[in-house]
């Protein structure tokens, strides 16, 4: 562990929070639209995974993957502009906050219905085994999705045929504004890796480095062919469910609690004390990230909208003349 | 009368039903302190407490699932599916066990449950969260299905549902809920029959739920250029009241259909063969549709606005029919 | 553990035996159509089970349901009349054999698709709960049920809502011609209740003593409000998965193992060794049990069909005059 | 040229499918030793092995989704859903996933996944098993949905559906596979575009699937009493062939659709929709539906009979359009 790769992933995940951030306040603006779930407080999770993951290896996310998308490479100016629903998103702009891809970069999405990417990332993974492509799926999703049949389903399927899959689940405590322990009888959620007879472990998603070893050791044990793991990592979201709620279902002293672990911060802290960053590192970083993401939105602002004669586009593959 | 959103009329038709019989309760996802994804049932956690609102765990096949049994048990649930994006998960349990349950029996069993669930496109949620499926449920004998397009309908529906001894699925277009209208509090509505809710004499539009706003635009707008419009809201959409609609299209001659719905096997397709089958000989003009672009449904404004009925296109279409008499 | 009450249950399994043996019969006779799927060989866990439930208990059931039907006290006049598809049959023949109910005797079914009556046995048991009664809702299926989403997402809820759902899993080790351990990654189909937070436990399904005493023991954990519990029932069945099953999937040698340890021929064997039953007592039985047959089928013969006029009844309850 | 079955027609579509592309498999319940619900893939499981001939537990949304991740990581998945009332599990990935993904991609992305199964009524098996739901999945934009009727088509449909980029839901009515045929080895056929079956001059019936061959019987019948059918098999339920329906309307001037899903919304209400807006001053009586009760398909076969379209209701409903002409 460099110090040059510490403070690499201290900036991964200043990138992720600055960007939703800067997205929250567009939001406000009126210059995005519809669902904008936002990511801050778990940065930890997508910066350590996706640093520990290679560039061959497939990952899929759910509706709440900025912060994985940018972890993974793509760039952030594209992320800005699909918010927007600028044609030079990186869905077009026809996915919005919720459907972000990036075929060159194996980020498949972007899935915004709870649980519906889970069997997808089986069958990318059925794809690698049948192909002898030694890749790692990387699957986030969240607590509320451990609770729909498809998350037994895809452990199961995973299971029963050795998938190189990494179940990785971000247990952020709520599902929407429903508390773990009122949606989920068994709340310990590596148990439900055990029943499927799937190795699984709880991480601490608010500590990066542990998040980054974790994914790691998982993956490299994925892709030997030992079979589907999963991962619980720990972590808290900072801001409501989406923008639109009200924050009813908990208090204001449970968040703050959590803020007092920002992963961030804890980083930062950790860097400092050890001597590995210093004020004028800290500003450097954050000046350099602060001009990214104005560039992303001036990216985004300058993007032309897609016409409106493209609408039908893409619902299905063009004709092309010796196809097949 | 006393003026309400729609979300208001919602809510408070489900405080009535929750405050008049024990045997109705709530179950959905964040339903309880959350107040719900479209904020219907806030408050109703605190005042009836988690026994008769309860947050269900993301399950959508096992909780509706549920509310069939509970309905067989004797009880009156009220489902929310939060939205019908997601009762695609559920539709097992709609089809195969609540439609078919009474009928398989040889009508042993009742199955008195009430599906609520947020429907349409409209507010930029992109492909997997604009679905207007409400066709589809309105395919399946063993169902009723609903749509409520105004205030007072959404205040009066649920008792009505809850009248009834088989299940009923209940459409709220998610874009209403901040609609404001009157509401007789007093009133008793009919669950099914079509609602005339502007007479006209030289063509008829016909359509439902999030599309009645529209409509009812457009035909002011067409009343400017003397094309006297009668709209016509399905309100039920199954059974479809026949009656209603024919009568109109014997005087007016003319019909266009507006649904949300993608066109290809709309429910439009099924009121425009309906009048085929019953008003023909009295066509003037062949009954026209206007629905959804088969697209899903695209994140941006522009876009998602191209896709889905509007009213300019509603106008549009209805000058092409050729609506103005004599 | 009195001996009539072990000749109960001989009969018990037997009744079953001989009620599908002739249903086999008409069915290649021509009497009986669609799907006929036969319990032979799994006996001694309906007989058991319904042995040790009470009348007010809710009963929840497969296509494969003709044992729990029969050992509920459903009459076997209907049942056959049933799989005749007349209209004195016990769902008035619109069900046929994958079909049955009778509601007075809280038989709900009669569910063909896998899984698909786990949600309504939870929602069942939920109405029990809000309302205050002290009933078990007992809920039969197989173990390729274990591997559909709702089965989890039962489990959870069940679990969650500490609902008095009791799951009996009838562990016959196939799904159609997929053995367990091709369809299950964790062939412990207990564990799955471990994950969920229930109880579990493992019953010798060929023994129908053992049977009733485990499902006494739990059925009464659950009436005292301890919760949900899962029975896993280690059973086989001797026949086909249904009528056109040419059983390539399985050796005849394993059937032939499995029939060695015949439920019926064991508790027979039992008796018998014990000195509770002789020849003349078995040639009774089995004597009453053929005129019961018998007569089941002279019932289903007789009868008459459903006009065809009453096609679309039942589809809605008729109006009634004042009704709500 | 050869005479074979349906399941034989399909049988070896399959085997020449997984014979030629190594990125073929067929996955589903059962499909390998057991050799399908139906026999359809008897013997492919020996042939091919259980890398490609995968049985699935029973998890029909998890194996769909398989399917879908499989083909967005470069395989040609055949996945089996054993029969269409099951595929209601299935419906959040197809709808939601495989028919989305290349549009919300912005066309990054492609499905090339088939998904094959049985469908229909006719057999017994009563209410829960015996759903017509093709018109549902042919109303959602990013599938193509097809009906193999002969046994040709059986033999040559999944080659074509491979040759998509995109998702194709293939179904088979469950009483074909008896249906014995002439197969063209040779041929290639197109996947989409409709096909007719008998060429006729004095009223049109419109089909697909499992009524064909009762359409046919039924315009023998009608040739005996001077009425000159034409029947069209639609072959592809999505998209549509508009063109050769409206030809032959305009020639005929009467239709008929049949159809073996329930009435409102069916298939059959688009394919009527279609005729009133491309051809209604062609028409000389209304389009007439003909299509099954709307009731859950009860188990005895004198009632379920009953509730399905036959040969004597066709040959009724075909009279009743006064097709003799002149
Ligand atoms: C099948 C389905 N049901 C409901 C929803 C609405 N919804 C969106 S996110 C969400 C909560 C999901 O919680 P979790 O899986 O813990 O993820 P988190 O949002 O906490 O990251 C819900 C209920 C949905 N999108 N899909
Ligand atoms: C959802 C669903 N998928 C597939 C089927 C077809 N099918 C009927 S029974 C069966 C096997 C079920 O096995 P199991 O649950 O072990 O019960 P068993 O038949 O062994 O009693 C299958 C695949 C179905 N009825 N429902
Ligand atoms: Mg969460
Ligand atoms: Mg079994």
């Amino acid at each position: 562990m460099t110090p040059e790769h510490e403070r690499g992933l201290l900036r991964a995940m200043l990138r992720i929070r600055r960007f939703e951030e800067k997205a929250a306040e567009c939001y406000s603006l009126g210059k995005i639209h519809g669902f904008l779930h936002l990511y801050v407080g778990e940065e930890a999770v997508a910066a350590g995974a996706l640093a520990a993951l290679a560039p061959e290896d497939n990952v899929v996310s759910t509706y709440r993957e900025h912060g994985h998308a940018l972890a993974r490479g793509m760039p952030m100016g594209a992320c800005m502009a699909e918010l927007y629903g600028k044609a030079a998103g990186c869905s077009r702009g026809r996915g919005g906050s919720m459907h972000f891809f990036d075929a060159a970069r194996r980020f498949y999405g972007g899935f915004a219905i709870v649980g519906g990417l889970l069997p997808v990332a089986v069958g990318l993974a059925l794809a690698d085994a049948l192909a002898g492509r030694r890749r790692v799926t990387a699957c986030f999703f969240g607590d509320g999705a451990v609770a729909e049949g498809e998350f037994s389903e895809s452990l199961n399927l995973a299971a029963l045929w050795r998938l190189p899959v990494l179940f990785l689940c971000e247990n952020n405590l709520y599902a929407m504004g429903t508390a773990l322990a009122r949606h989920q009888a068994q709340t310990e959620i590596v148990a439900k890796a055990a029943s499927a007879g799937m190795p699984g472990e709880v991480v601490d998603g608010m500590d990066v480095l542990a998040v980054e070893r974790a994914v790691a050791a998982a993956a490299e044990a994925v892709r030997g062919g030992g079979g589907p793991r999963l991962l619980e990592l720990r972590t808290y979201r900072f801001r409501g469910h989406s923008m639109a709620d009200p924050e009813l279902y908990r208090s204001k002293r449970e968040v703050e609690e959590w803020k007092g672990r920002d992963p961030i911060a804890a980083l930062a802290g950790r860097l400092r004390a050890g001597g590995r960053l210093d004020d004028a590192g800290l500003s450097a970083l954050e000046a350099e990230v602060a001009a990214e993401v104005a560039a992303a939105v001036a990216f985004a602002e300058a993007a032309p909208w897609e016409p409106v004669e493209g609408l039908l586009d893409d619902v299905h593959t063009p004709e092309v003349p010796c196809r097949g | 009368m006393p003026r309400m959103t729609y979300r208001e009329a919602m809510r408070a038709a489900l405080r009535a039903a929750l405050a008049s019989d024990p045997r109705v309760f709530l179950m959905g996802e964040d339903v309880g302190p959350y107040g719900g994804a479209f904020a219907v049932s806030r408050g109703l956690f605190e005042e009836f407490g988690p026994a008769r609102v309860r947050d269900t765990p993301l399950a959508e096949s096992t909780f509706v699932g549920a509310g069939i049994g509970a309905a067989l048990g004797g009880m009156r649930p009220i489902v929310e599916v939060m939205t019908v994006n997601f009762s695609l998960l559920a539709l097992d349990q709609i089809v195969n066990n609540a439609a078919t349950l009474r009928h398989m029996s040889g009508g042993q069993l009742s199955v008195p449950l009430v599906i609520r669930m947020a429907t349409g496109a409209g507010r930029q949620v992109a492909a997997q969260h604009s679905h207007s499926l409400e066709g589809w449920f309105a395919h399946v004998p063993g169902l009723t299905v609903v749509a409520p397009a105004t205030v007072d309908d959404a205040r009066h529906v649920l008792a009505a549902a809850l009248r009834e001894p088989d299940p009923v699925v209940i459409f709220e277009h998610a874009a209403l809920y901040p609609l404001e209208g009157e509401v007789d509090e007093t009133a008793t509505v009919a669950l099914r029959g079509a609602a005339v809710r502007r007479r006209g004499k030289d063509v008829t539009v016909i359509t439902y739920g999030g599309s009645l706003g529209k409509c009812l635009a457009a035909a002011e707008r067409c009343a400017g250029e003397g094309i006297d419009v009668e709209v016509i809201d399905l309100r039920a959409l199954r059974p479809l009241d026949g009656a209603t609609i024919l009568a109109s299209v014997a005087r007016t001659r003319r019909a266009l259909v507006v649904d949300e719905g993608w066109r290809s096997g709309s429910l439009a397709a099924e009121v425009s063969a309906r009048i085929m089958e019953g008003a023909f000989y009295e066509l003037d003009a062949p009954v026209a549709r206007l629905c959804s672009a088969e697209v899903p449904i695209p994140y941006p404004k522009h876009l998602e606005d191209a896709a889905l009925p509007s009213v300019d296109a509603i106008v549009h279409a209805l000058r092409g029919l050729g609506g103005r008499r004599g």
